[in-house]
């Protein structure tokens, strides 16, 4: 069903600045698709607010989130038994890797999505690296179940208060020269710039999820909108619907 | 429970119901129609059309306010030549396709109504006369009633077709705008397109907008759109269609009751997808709980009943 | 904790702090003095006064709407005579009195100046030049350039105290409407007055409001209000006041990146009476948070850090 | 504190369409003062709901209210635990009576203000008739302790479905006949027209609660008028500052 109302089961703060809100309900997503969430009933805050899914289970779905600002501040609010007003899932997801090999990239909130494709992947019998970067421990959060599902599991953190002091990507291309695995990135646009430049390098396919403000969801407003490459008069695709998983040679970063 | 007629008419137009989608916030119908059958609208109103195609304009495009939406999309749109290819593909629906059409200067509207003319089925158009940036010396269209006028004649002389003109509110007397649109052949009017407005992101110190500058709209605008209709409604013959943040039945039938023929729906869609269908069932609900027949009853109606009946644009607040 | 420097200057005023309340929505500061020390304000503005007392409209005066409010309240006043006692009385609270004047007529503005001139302490006027229902053939002054001029230069000539022009955001062309009023002599502009609106009861089937419409007021209409702000600073010289749903201190930080000079607080104070000291204490944070050592620094700056330096009014949604 | 946040300590349905609501705090209130209750935080609904304070002991204050539309159905919504927003106690309540005697006439909801009063004026060691009427026996909420202050406590309902059928005003004028109590009245307008003519004529003092559509609550705004008999140029009152309790004869009702 497209437009549900369902019942939170658990609501919690995982690491500085990240919850996890699991709500009852059956959803057949694609890892990458996302869900465009009603934080409350009332005209203000008006629109829905686009966010992945982080885990899809029998019975249960997962979602990772920021508290941003004002919808997801109000979001973070909500208590086990409340209920919540999805659309979804919408969106393309991320595409299985050709080849025997992904590496997956995650930086801060970006592991929302790319710990549910790590799960799928796994089940497709795919080989995992994975790199996950924040700015300090707080502000680290690695799912428990990821150490199993990644055979190669590596955490950066700015400061260097957990796992390899610095950047998520500078690991990248020492790897990807390594294995030349498919690379599938989430989180902040600088560091899909600098993801997207070391697959170009080492000829590697790569991914990228990206965020835009969204109104619809659907593809009806055309307000999500990120520059494409293609060369016709659609100067833009919509994240919403084109996306959020791009080639990152299909857009402008 | 007892049927009543929803069906009204709107220039050649008969409606099965009074309730569409708005203009640019249902694209070309493709994207509602997996979530329920759309010929259960009353019409189909597509994305503004221009005759060549036209890419919008670069993000960030949305900004939301409070209960409200500011956008400036930038007439993305495939050009009335493809756009001609998906509006035949909604004929297949049995109901009036109403294409909003707008153009940077009278010849960029005349040539699109002409491709469209030719090319496609629809049954109507909407010209959106609101874009600022014009020929006329950086004067809207819709912001006087001279070239409003002017516009309007000349696409009046292309087509037989019904011919909508949907007016910007952003103007000092909307009731002189209208007055112009329907001497000068207007079948009927759509008010209101968006407020202009802004928004500035107080940590980059800089507009939100790429644009800078976005239309405002959603519920926060109801009001002022709602004052717009009744006071056009109290002045010109031709039929209005109301917009500007309706989100539910109550919304659509306060706009009706202000002398509303029809009603058109668009931001609420984006919260609700099936905003549109629930609102024809709720119009449906109200006009039973309440003993009329007909829904073209209640039009005007919040006049009619007035004591006193004084059904002019009413007097306006700050003075004794 | 550095201190930052908070003053502002309009006209021959000087504000320690650039937050002031909203005519009309502040009374005459007696009700909000069990609140907290108003002499912590900027300024303080009083309800719109008129030459003679005046009753004001029948109830129903107010309808709630999604982040909004319309009111009729039409001007309930005691007159300047009676006024100008309530007036003197903040004189003790040594900030800045600033009286909001109205009018039917161009006599009537010029009568009620007269009797605030000699019986007031007054430290400024403003000229509320949104009333419609005038003697020049039921337009408002303040929705044509020339009526707006001819009555500024009226009350200009009547007073050396500082003059400032309330803008109605009613209009087409609120720049054309700025330049009239500075150019004739207004010492700053404040802007906007509220938006005109209506509501309907869908259960009597009538307007809400007594009066029919009234003027819509809180955040639903800072986007619109902002766009004006940013539009007027990009074309007059004299400062501006900027008003329209500011709420907190990001509204208001806000206002003044788009160009606000000083910032009123109106609609806000009804849901938290303590909106205006919050907001000065809000926007100071904001200043130390961001390394600015005076108000004045962000003044604009939304115009001035834009990458391509285009100052202008901005380039205005749907057009390819 | 004239703002405050206060703990919903309890929140229940007491009858068809009545819900009583108790918070922890203290407050010096007055019989006939309200309360300004944001009932959300976001901007919309955007003003306080006037409510009247049903009753105020140590450390706890009861609200009693009918969900009439959007913003007194979202109070509805809310959970012991929840913090309410405050801003109050406002206006001026009802005056004590000259004499022993008080006839409280109470319609519907009316009897929020109208049970504090009784609890106040038993204190006062005055003699109380208490007359409430409600639609129907789903509708009639008599307050536990009423009947231990009133020394007559009459109900009437619309279809006789609790105590006598009628309007509750049919048995008034009798009533002042005997008795010659100060009236005190709270409900619908059509009762408080009926209770201030019956009152009139039977030459007793008529004090009445009214409502008014308000935004301050405290006087600023000039929103919440009613027509004053008075003959200056003040031709209204405002419900927040000079009423909510106004004599029946101040008023144009
Ligand atoms: C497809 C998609 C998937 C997403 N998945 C997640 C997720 O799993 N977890 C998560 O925490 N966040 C996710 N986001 C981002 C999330 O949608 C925004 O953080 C959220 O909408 C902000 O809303 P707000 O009301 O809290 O903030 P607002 O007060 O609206 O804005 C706060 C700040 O966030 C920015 N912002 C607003 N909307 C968006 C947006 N749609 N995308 C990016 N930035 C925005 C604004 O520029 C502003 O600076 C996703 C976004 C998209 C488009
Ligand atoms: C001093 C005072 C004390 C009150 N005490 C109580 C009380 O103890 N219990 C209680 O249930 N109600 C009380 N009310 C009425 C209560 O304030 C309204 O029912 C409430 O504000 C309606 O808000 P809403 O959002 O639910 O309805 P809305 O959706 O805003 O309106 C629903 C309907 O109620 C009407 N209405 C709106 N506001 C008011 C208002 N302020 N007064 C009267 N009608 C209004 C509207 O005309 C509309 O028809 C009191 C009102 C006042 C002025
Ligand atoms: C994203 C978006 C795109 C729009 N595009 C158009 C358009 O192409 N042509 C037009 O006439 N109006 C356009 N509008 C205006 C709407 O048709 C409508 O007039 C306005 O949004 C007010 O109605 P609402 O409050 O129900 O959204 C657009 C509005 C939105 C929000
Ligand atoms: C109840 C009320 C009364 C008002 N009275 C006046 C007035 O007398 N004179 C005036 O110039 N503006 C008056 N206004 C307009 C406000 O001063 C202000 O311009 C407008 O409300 C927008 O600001 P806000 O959104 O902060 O309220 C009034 C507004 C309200 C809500
Ligand atoms: S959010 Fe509307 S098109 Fe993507
Ligand atoms: S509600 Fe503002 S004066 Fe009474």
């Amino acid at each position: 069903m497209p437009v549900g109302d369902y019942r939170i089961k658990e609501i919690r703060k995982v690491a500085d600045g990240i919850f996890r809100l699991a709500f009852a309900g059956n959803m057949e997503a694609e890892p990458g698709q996302f869900l465009q969430v009603a934080v409350g009933r009332t005209h203000d805050p008006l629109l829905r607010r686009p966010l992945s899914i982080h885990d899809c289970v029998d019975g249960e779905v997962v979602l990772l989130f920021h508290p941003a600002g004002r919808g997801t501040n109000l979001l973070a609010e909500k208590k086990p038994g409340d209920s919540l007003n999805v659309l979804g899932p919408l969106g393309k997801g991320f595409p299985l890797p050709a080849g025997q090999t992904a590496v997956l990239v995650a930086g801060g909130i970006g592991i929302a999505p790319l710990f549910y494709l790590a799960k799928v992947l796994k089940g497709a019998g795919k080989e995992i690296v994975f790199l996950a970067g924040a700015r300090d421990t707080g502000s680290l959060y690695i799912p428990p179940e990821l150490p199993a599902l990644a055979a190669d599991l590596r955490f950066t953190t700015d400061d260097g208060s957990a796992g390899r002091r610095g950047l998520v990507t500078e690991e990248l291309p020492a790897i990807l020269d390594r294995i030349k695995g498919e690379v599938y990135a989430c989180g902040p646009l600088p560091m899909l710039r600098e993801v997207a430049r070391i697959a170009r390098n080492s000829g590697v396919p790569c991914h990228v999820s990206l965020e835009a403000r969204m109104a619809c969801g659907v593809g009806a407003c055309q307000g999500c909108t990120v520059a494409a490459v293609a060369g016709d008069w659609q100067k833009y695709k919509r994240v919403c619907v084109e996306g959020p998983v791009f080639g990152s040679g299909e857009v402008i970063l | 429970m007892n049927a009543v007629d929803l069906s009204v008419q709107i220039g050649r137009l008969k409606l099965k119901n009074p309730v569409m989608p708005a203009s640019g916030c249902f694209g070309y119908g493709e994207e509602y129609a997996p979530y329920y059958d759309l010929s259960r609208l009353g019409a189909i109103v597509v994305k503004g059309t221009t005759a060549d195609p036209c890419p919008g304009n670069p993000p960030v495009r949305l900004a939301e306010t409070p209960a409200g939406l500011l956008n400036a999309i930038g007439l993305q749109n495939p050009g009335a030549v493809a756009a001609a290819a998906k509006i035949n593909k909604l004929g297949a629906l049995g109901i009036p396709v109403i294409v909003n059409v707008a153009g940077h200067s009278t010849e960029d509207y005349c040539r699109a109504v002409r491709i469209l003319e030719t090319e496609s089925t629809a049954s109507a158009y909407e010209l959106n006369v609101s874009c600022p940036n014009v020929a006329s010396g950086g004067m809207a269209f819709g912001t006087r009633p001279e070239t409003t006028a002017a516009l309007v004649k000349k696409v009046r002389a292309l087509t037989d077709r019904t011919l909508i003109v949907k007016l910007s509110p952003n103007v000092t007397d909307i009731v002189a705008i209208a007055r112009a649109a329907a001497e000068a052949g207007a079948d009927a009017l759509s008010l209101i397109n968006t407020l202009l407005g802004m928004a500035i992101d107080i940590k980059t110190r800089r507009p939100v907008l790429a644009n800078l500058t976005g239309g405002l709209s959603g519920p926060a605008v109801k009001p002022v759109a709602l004052r717009m209709v009744w006071q056009v409604t109290s002045a010109v013959e031709v039929p209005v269609i109301g917009l500007g943040g309706i989100s539910n039945a109550d919304d659509a039938v306060e706009f009706m009751l202000a002398g509303a023929t029809a009603v058109a729906i668009g931001t609420a869609n984006f919260r609700n997808p099936y905003a549109c269908p629930e609102v024809i069932d709720g119009i449906a609900g109200y006009l039973r709980h309440n003993g009329f027949a007909s829904v073209t009853e209640i039009v005007g109606l919040a006049k009619k009943e007035r004591p006193g009946g004084e059904h002019g644009a009413g007097k306006t607040d700050y003075c004794p």
